[in-house]
């Protein structure tokens, strides 16, 4: 077995919680050679995450334990190792990046401090460390790397600090990489250029990748082998291609089903007077130009989907439409009212008209409520929506429909994956009953089932209670399914807009065309020859 | 032997100023070292007023003095001493343009000296006073040159000069190769301050200082270092008979009946003080040694008050003892056991407890108009020799700090300022028994003791006026 | 920058305005300084005397325009004890007070910093228990018992060092470890407090995974995000140096102004009073600005 | 569908009295803690009425009297003062004044400091400006100074003097709110909450302050014993509390003289300052654990060991 570069036997992790003990990770065990590619797949929730913190040794213990199990790198036992031993592997031969870029940046001191630490830590001398430090920042596409070296995490766009994170994670060359859906964040052109860095390293070092995802195409264009967890559980193993075509487990198999993209497209919907109406919107972050004259009509009940490279304004736009962040210039027309100029009383009632699911959901949600306390501020802040009585039952109600349980009322954000905490997010946002939900990037974080659900769901809102939406999505599949417009931005310009339809079947900008080739596809076999057929092109 | 020594002082003076040489915390320092007076009392001993710049002094037939000045005098800056010094000095006392102190001392009469000869000059005052040579151990000598407004460096005849004075830390005086008398045995004195009496107390202990004027009692355990000594300063509760109940006389000797002052002694009050019978000190001039403190009788203070209070005088009306923290020693305690005693006697007794500044106004008139019954609880100083320091302010009827007007004490006042000999003391002693006996004019207490600690290689015995002048001619050195 | 500099200088200026003014009449309503400069039995002529050389008789109002100009043109008055300028008065002695308040400050958060961190990061354990138990101690002894005793230990029984008074380095030993105990207490709570949050971050398990020392996780990860509110008390415990630290200035017979300012208001020797809070304001507000700007230094997310 | 959670879900989260009930349970210093200052409020309640007459029965030839000597009884067993007074009836009939002044001093300043801080830190640059300028004016104003002029013109009183206690005091909650607000209300949820229209005091109430507490609540107790010890130096300067009132400040400034002949006199109402102090932060420590949700564990986990 000393062949495998890492070895997980029998791991078992539990939680100490208020209620009791939450088995998080129940006895799974898989290995992943030198070289390899290793996709865990499973559902919110079911402990990835705490698995690889398990093998980053980042469990806080207390609260939580590792009840059983062996953690075996080269067959070293890493769960025994004294402290500095340990110490030196974290960094140097084992890295990770972070599921929550934003939370797991240090805000106050710049990126390229952050990046060159790893370096110095594990003995690079200043110089060097810089110079490393400026050419993978550049590696990953951060855009004018000198500069963003001097930024802080708060001055970077979510899909930039996951490169940051990224670039940081690659910076000694580890011998394993786990990588806690280190794309989620990206549009798609940047997304294949980070699996095809990621390849290229290990090529160059022979480095094992553990990757952690919900997106099948990721898997299926950079995995070898694919691990499947449900509720703390192994449930199903085997090469990528095996578990595509001949899913074993039931969840496995619902799990591909739900695999986005495949359904029918959603005609334009709304006619007559657009609710939202957004003319010429700019805004500057001193010298930078994060919007230049943004335009659109978004029509009642319709979702406007905004795609686009990272970086290009979309989360700036969403702000400043909700007033988070003013506007220079230009005007948002909510039903004829411009959203802009509104005084704060009156911004007051329009609140729950318009809401928001951010792009981060650890840092959106108050650390210290629980999620019944979270949702029902919504009631307390409009108490005209709901009597007090039925709060409780209608929490619940909310939450079984984002696909969490009643019983979660009682918990703490913390207590929750990541994919649980945008659900809760979500659930939030709907509490009020709006008209127009601005979901950042609401469904990258979970699991094609539980994406599949809620996207049902809000599509069923969008039917039926005429919600429109302005959603915000790396993911094309996701956006193919759900979204009646699509803009395209580029560097803080709209490049292109259109129906759905017009945007995936008749692109006609260059920059869409790009990115729906870069978009992936779940199925290996389709994937493997899409690469092929880049490849040609490239040569 | 001699040599250079280190006193440490409870307070900095912050003037340096010879007119002001009669306040203690500058008198200390350069009374006598830096600037000398014509002439001096005698604490050590009986001698009463002794030349020190004049050689002799004689009344003249009109009332007025002439004083015969010492020869052969110079100032520390080099200028010789004579007549127009000396009526520069006075000048510059009486002078409104500052505020010299020692002008306190001349209230009510004019005295002007008038120049006979370089070293013969006249003072005439009016009205005429007979303790006028006592007066002048008051007045320092300064050069005529010295402006009238303040000075920095005082410039005076005596044994020392200043020589290094950092405000704050340290003030130094040199002895004077040029001085007239005899050449003391300290050749150089440096002063520091310490407000914290345990640290001084330590600071002797530890040789970081030689003298230290004032301890406190409870640090004063070393009997081969610690000294205790009568300082003059009196504590008494001062009565104002305006308001009803203190308006009576019987409430009034019942509060001096209540408090049974013997017990305080060795307690609250160290050993060697001294109950008091007078505003005034014994060594003073009329002391009356047939004034007896009145006997502790609850019982007896008791009745009075029942009988003042079947005359109708409302001698239930809550008294109000007003006191300055920090005053002297214990004041919190002594006032609250004089409160408990005077209350086991019937009294209602509210304590207040002031600051200086508030507890000025209690003290001076004028009086707050409205006030209730009140008792101000103040300790005084007299270590001139003469009564005629302290009874008018204490009593008479335009006294500052009077708390009655009685014409009798009004006229034994008068009469006994102007008196001379014995003919004075009897006045002084007659008026001493019948503001304690007749008119029950205060509650009186203590005389209090000082105690200091003088290394073991000096030889030094303080006195009586060393909290206001430490003559550093008078220490020795082992 | 600039601009803020200049508001903020404006601003500054104003409210120190505004204190001299509330100082000058608040001050001028408790009491007569002629009764308590001159003695008991002083007459009132000479009182009245004495207020018309000090320019007390005339109305309150008049008096305030004539000290305003004064102090326009550089002239804080006469201090009426001394009769010296207040300012000189004052700075002599605010020196003295500066350099105890500074170093003292430098080593109080050196060490409390180091032992709070510490004690944050394993909290619970023993070094955090002790540290707290001793902290405590620190920050609710009356420091007189602290002065008086070190005196008797160190200069009496052990004769190492000088009881008090000035002069060499020696003599600041004592007054500086005296003081040291209480904002020692107090910044070690402070910092142990905000560390306990920031060490539970998730930018900290970052640095982990990077294999990041626990020292500089403490002290470079944690700490500066835990400093916002150090800082600040830090701020309050140096003000209240400045300001004078009465007890150990009049037990070491330390010159510095915080005896001179109670002195002077218990003489109601306004000039001096009016002088020492206007050098020590300043000295406040410049730290206060200080702070400000650390705090935008510190934590890039703040912007003003 | 529903995604279950395991286990965890089946127990019922206890009663919020329950809960805090058994984390104070778990810790056993914040246990004793709690017990020792509910008997200090105790005894400021029954205090004076118990042992009033007791703690001022003067007795001159009992001064000073040293402690530990039980034959005079139990109400000397701390000695006597300086006129023969119980020292430990003075200490518990003084428990009353003391915790008014300090606890009104203490809650008056954090509540109007943490408003203040709340508002600078959260409103118009103009409004913060003019609140930080006055904070700067309060902390350069020196505290003996506002002393000594309040209780002038108000005459001294414990509450004039808390008053007095409690101004000098506010710049400091003042400050440390407003540098946490800034930081705070550029946090994500900050934002999330006003999205949803939450009022700027829903915000700042809900959202800003319980982040901000644990560090204020650090400071309250701490400045418990400022305020004992700056009441005390009021005191010796003869414009704080006089006696016949009593308070542990006041008996430790009476006890300043004798502390070399007669240390006892301050010792025990020092002692009673550090102690209390000692508890309130004890407690303070373990109620910031026991309010936050992510540190809880702690609590809860040896609750669950020890229980
Ligand atoms: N500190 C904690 N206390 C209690 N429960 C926890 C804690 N941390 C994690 N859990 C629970 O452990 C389980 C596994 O969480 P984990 O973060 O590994 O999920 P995940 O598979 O990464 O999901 P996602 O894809 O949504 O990120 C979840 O049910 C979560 O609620
Ligand atoms: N506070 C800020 N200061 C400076 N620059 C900022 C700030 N906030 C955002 N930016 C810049 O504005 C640009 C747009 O950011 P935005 O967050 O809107 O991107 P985005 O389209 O949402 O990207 P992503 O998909 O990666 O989330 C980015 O280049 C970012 O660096
Ligand atoms: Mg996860
Ligand atoms: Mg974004």
């Amino acid at each position: 077995m000393a062949e495998h570069l890492l070895e997980v036997r029998n791991l078992s992790v539990e939680f100490h919680t208020a209620m009791g003990v939450v088995k998080a990770v129940r006895s799974i065990s898989y290995h992943l050679g030198r070289g390899e590619t290793l996709a865990i797949l499973g559902e919110s929730g079911s402990g990835k995450s705490v698995s690889s913190s398990a093998i980053m040794n980042l469990i806080d213990m207390p609260p939580g334990r590792i009840s059983s199990g062996e953690i075996l790198l080269n067959g070293a036992d890493l769960l025994k190792m004294p402290a500095h031993e340990r110490r030196k592997i974290n960094g140097s031969r084992i890295a990770m990046i972070f599921q929550d870029p934003l939370s797991h940046l240090n805000p106050v001191y710049t990126v390229g401090w952050q990046i060159r630490e790893a370096l110095t830590t594990h003995g690079a001398d200043a110089a060097k460390a810089q110079s490393e430090a400026l050419r993978l920042i550049a590696r990953v596409g951060v855009p004018h790397p000198e500069r963003a070296l001097d930024k802080y995490p708060h001055e970077f766009s979510g899909g930039q600090r996951q490169r940051v994170m990224i670039a940081m994670a690659l910076a000694l060359r580890p011998d394993l990489l786990i990588a806690d859906e280190p794309t989620t964040a990206l549009d798609v052109t940047v997304q294949a250029e980070v699996l095809a860095l990621l390849k290229e390293l290990q090529e160059e070092t022979g480095m094992a990748v553990m990757i952690i995802t919900h997106d099948l195409g990721v898997v299926a264009e950079i995995a070898d082998r694919v691990v499947v967890m449900e509720k703390g559980e192994l449930v199903e193993t085997g090469t990528v291609r095996e578990v595509y075509h001949n899913p074993q487990h039931p969840y496995t198999k619902r799990l591909i089903a739900a695999a986005p993209g495949k359904g029918e497209m959603h005609a334009p919907q709304g006619f007559g007077e657009p609710v939202l109406r957004v003319r010429d919107v700019r805004k500057h972050y001193g010298a930078f130009e994060a919007l230049k004259g943004v335009s659109f009509d978004l029509m009642p009940g319709e979702t406007m989907a905004v795609v686009g490279e990272s970086g290009s304004g979309k989360s700036t736009l969403a702000r400043i439409l909700l007033r988070l962040d003013e506007a220079d210039s230009g005007s948002a027309l909510w039903k004829g009212r411009d959203l802009f100029t509104l005084s704060p009383g009156e911004l007051y009632k329009l609140r729950r008209d318009l809401q928001m699911v951010f792009q981060d959901p650890t840092q959106s949600l108050n650390p210290r409520m629980t999620v019944f306390q979270l949702i029902s501020e919504a009631w307390i802040i409009h108490p005209d929506i709901l009597p007090k009585a039925k709060w409780r039952e209608r929490v619940a109600e909310l939450l079984v429909q984002v696909g969490l349980g009643p019983e979660h009322m009682g918990r703490y954000p913390h207590q929750f994956s990541g994919g649980q905490r945008q659900r809760i997010a979500i659930a939030r946002a709907l509490a009020l009953e709006p008209q127009l939900i601005i979901c950042d990037e609401a469904v990258s974080a979970l699991d094609v089932s539980v994406q599949a659900q809620v996207i049902a769901l809000l599509d069923r809102l969008r039917r039926e209670m005429g919600i429109a939406f302005i959603f915000i999505a790396h993911d094309l599949p996701v956006v193919r399914d759900f979204a009646n417009h699509v803009m395209v931005m580029q560097q803080g310009n709209v490049v292109e807009m259109g129906t759905v339809s017009e945007i995936f079947d008749t692109p006609r900008e260059d920059y869409t065309r790009a990115l729906l080739a870069a978009g992936l596809d779940p199925d290996p076999d389709i994937q493997a020859a899409n690469r092929a057929a880049r490849l040609r092109q490239v040569s | 032997g001699s040599g250079p020594i280190k006193i440490v002082l409870p307070e900095e003076a912050d003037l340096l100023e010879p007119c002001m040489a009669t306040r203690s915390n500058i008198g200390r320092i350069i009374m006598q070292n830096v600037s000398e007076t014509l002439t001096e009392l005698d604490v050590r001993g009986d001698k009463g007023v002794m030349p020190r710049l004049a050689e002799k002094w004689e009344q003249n037939s009109d009332g007025s003095w002439r004083f015969h000045l010492r020869q052969g005098v110079t100032f520390s800056d080099g200028t010789a001493f004579d007549a127009k010094d000396v009526k520069h000095s006075l000048d510059r006392i009486m002078s409104d343009k500052n505020a010299c102190e020692s002008r306190r001392y001349f209230g009510g009469m004019t005295v002007t000296a008038n120049i006979v000869d370089d070293h013969t000059v006249d003072f005439s005052a009016d009205p005429v006073q007979p303790i006028l040579p006592l007066l002048l151990t008051l007045v320092t000598i300064v050069p005529e040159e010295t402006p009238l407004e303040f000075v920095r460096e005082p410039v005076g005849t005596g044994p020392y000069k200043l020589t290094d004075w950092t405000p704050g830390q340290q003030i130094v005086l040199t002895s004077r190769d040029d001085y007239w008398g005899e050449k003391p045995e300290v050749t150089e004195a440096t002063y520091l301050f310490r407000a914290d009496p345990s640290v001084r107390a330590a600071m002797v202990q530890t040789g970081e200082a030689d003298l230290s004027p004032s301890i406190s009692q409870l640090d004063a355990t070393n009997p081969a270092t610690d000294f205790s000594y009568l300082d003059s300063e009196t504590v008494y509760l001062r009565i104002d008979h305006n308001i009803e109940p203190l308006n009576d006389i019987r409430v009034r000797r019942a509060l001096n009946m209540a408090i049974d002052r013997e017990a305080f002694l060795g307690t609250l009050v160290p050993e060697g003080a001294v109950l008091a019978t007078a505003i005034v000190p014994p060594p003073t001039l009329g002391w009356n040694p047939n004034v007896k403190v009145p006997a502790f009788d609850t019982e007896g203070a008791r009745k009075l008050l029942e009988e003042a209070k079947a005359d109708g005088v409302k001698v239930d009306t809550p008294i109000t003892i007003v006191a300055r923290s920090a005053n002297f020693p214990n004041v919190t305690e002594i006032m609250e056991a004089i409160q408990a005693q005077l209350q086991e006697a019937g009294f209602t007794i509210e304590l207040k407890f002031v600051e200086v500044a508030e507890h000025e106004q209690y003290y001076s008139k004028p009086f707050k108009d409205g006030r209730g019954p009140q008792i101000v609880a103040a300790m005084h100083d007299n270590s001139k020799g003469d009564p005629s320091f302290s009874m008018f302010f204490k009593y008479a009827s335009e006294g500052t700090q009077s708390g009655f007007s009685d014409p009798k004490v009004d006229d034994l006042i008068t009469r006994a300022s102007a008196a001379v000999g014995d003919e004075r003391a009897k006045l002084w002693s007659e008026l001493i028994a019948y503001v304690h006996d007749e008119v029950v004019a205060d509650v009186l207490l203590f005389h209090m003791v000082g105690f200091s600690r003088v290394s073991e290689r000096l030889e030094f015995k303080p006195t009586m006026a060393t909290n206001s002048m430490l003559q550093l001619s008078e220490i020795g050195i082992k | 920058m600039l601009s803020f500099f200049r508001k903020r200088a404006l601003a500054s200026l104003i409210s120190l305005f505004g204190l001299i003014v509330m100082v000058f009449f608040l001050s001028r309503l408790t009491g007569d300084p002629a009764a308590l400069f001159l003695p008991v039995e002083a007459s009132a002529e000479m009182k009245a005397q004495f207020r018309e050389i000090h320019g007390l008789n005339d109305p309150v109002m008049t008096q305030f325009i004539r000290y305003a100009g004064d102090v326009v043109t550089g002239d804080f008055g006469e201090s009426l004890r001394k009769a010296r300028p207040a300012l000189d008065v004052v700075l002599e002695a605010f020196v003295w007070t500066l350099w105890l308040a500074v170093i003292t400050m430098a080593l109080v958060t050196g060490a409390a910093i180091v032992v709070g961190s510490l004690a944050a990061f394993r909290a619970g354990g023993f070094f955090d228990r002790f540290s707290s138990i001793i902290s405590l101690i620190g920050a609710s002894v009356p420091d007189f018992w602290l002065a008086i005793v070190a005196i008797v230990v160190f200069s009496v029984n052990l004769a190492w060092l000088p009881t008090s008074g000035t002069g060499s380095l020696l003599h600041w030993i004592l007054p500086i470890s005296v003081l040291f105990v209480r904002p020692f207490g107090i910044i070690v709570q402070v910092v142990r407090g905000s560390m306990i949050g920031a060490l539970t971050s998730a930018y900290v398990k970052t640095a982990r995974a990077k294999g990041v020392k626990s020292g500089p996780i403490i002290f470079v990860h944690a700490l500066r995000n835990a400093m916002l509110p150090v800082i600040t008390v830090i701020g309050d415990q140096a003000a209240s140096l400045l300001n004078g630290a009465v007890i150990i200035e009049t037990i070491f017979g330390f010159p510095g102004v915080g005896k001179l300012m109670i002195d002077s208001i218990l003489q109601r020797d306004f000039n001096v009073v009016l002088a020492a809070i206007l050098v020590t304001a300043l000295a406040i507000f410049l730290m206060n600005l200080l702070i400000d700007l650390a705090y935008v230094l510190l934590d890039p997310r703040i912007r003003h | 569908m529903t995604l279950q959670i395991p286990d965890a879900a089946l127990i019922e989260e206890p009663r919020f009295i329950v809960r805090m009930a058994r984390m104070l349970w778990a810790d056993k210093f914040a246990l004793c803690a709690a017990l020792f200052l509910v008997t200090i409020l105790i005894l400021a309640i029954i205090g004076p009425a118990w042992l009033g007459d007791a703690a001022i029965k003067q007795n001159l030839r009992g001064r000073n009297a040293a402690p530990f000597e039980w034959d005079r009884g139990w109400l000397w067993w701390m000695g006597a003062d300086a006129l023969g007074r119980p020292l430990f009836a003075r200490i518990i009939v003084a428990t009353q004044n003391t915790m008014m002044v300090a606890a009104g001093a203490v809650i008056i300043s954090s509540v109007i400091g943490t408003v203040l801080g709340l508002v600078a830190g959260f409103s118009s640059p103009r409004v913060n400006q003019v609140i930080m300028r006055l904070a700067d004016v309060i902390m350069s104003f020196p505290s003996l100074l506002i002393a000594v002029i309040v209780l002038y013109i108000l005459g001294s009183s414990i509450l004039n003097l808390m008053l007095v206690l409690s101004i000098t005091r506010i710049p400091v909650y003042l400050r440390t709110t407003r540098a946490e607000v800034l930081e705070i209300r550029e946090r994500m949820f900050v934002q999330a909450a006003r999205v949803m229209g939450a009022s700027g005091k829903r915000i700042v109430f809900r959202h800003i302050l319980p982040v901000v507490l644990p560090t204020l609540t650090t400071l309250a107790t701490l400045d418990f014993a400022y305020v004992m010890l700056a009441e005390s130096a009021l005191s010796f300067l003869g414009i704080g509390i006089q006696p016949p009132e009593i308070t542990w400040g006041l008996m430790i400034s009476q006890g300043r003289q004798y502390l070399t002949n007669a240390w006892w006199l301050s010792f025990w109402p020092g002692l009673a300052i550090i102690l209390t102090t000692m508890s309130l932060n004890l407690l303070s420590n373990w109620l910031r654990i026991a309010l936050d949700p992510v540190q809880r564990w702690r609590l809860e986990m040896k609750g669950r060991n020890n229980g």
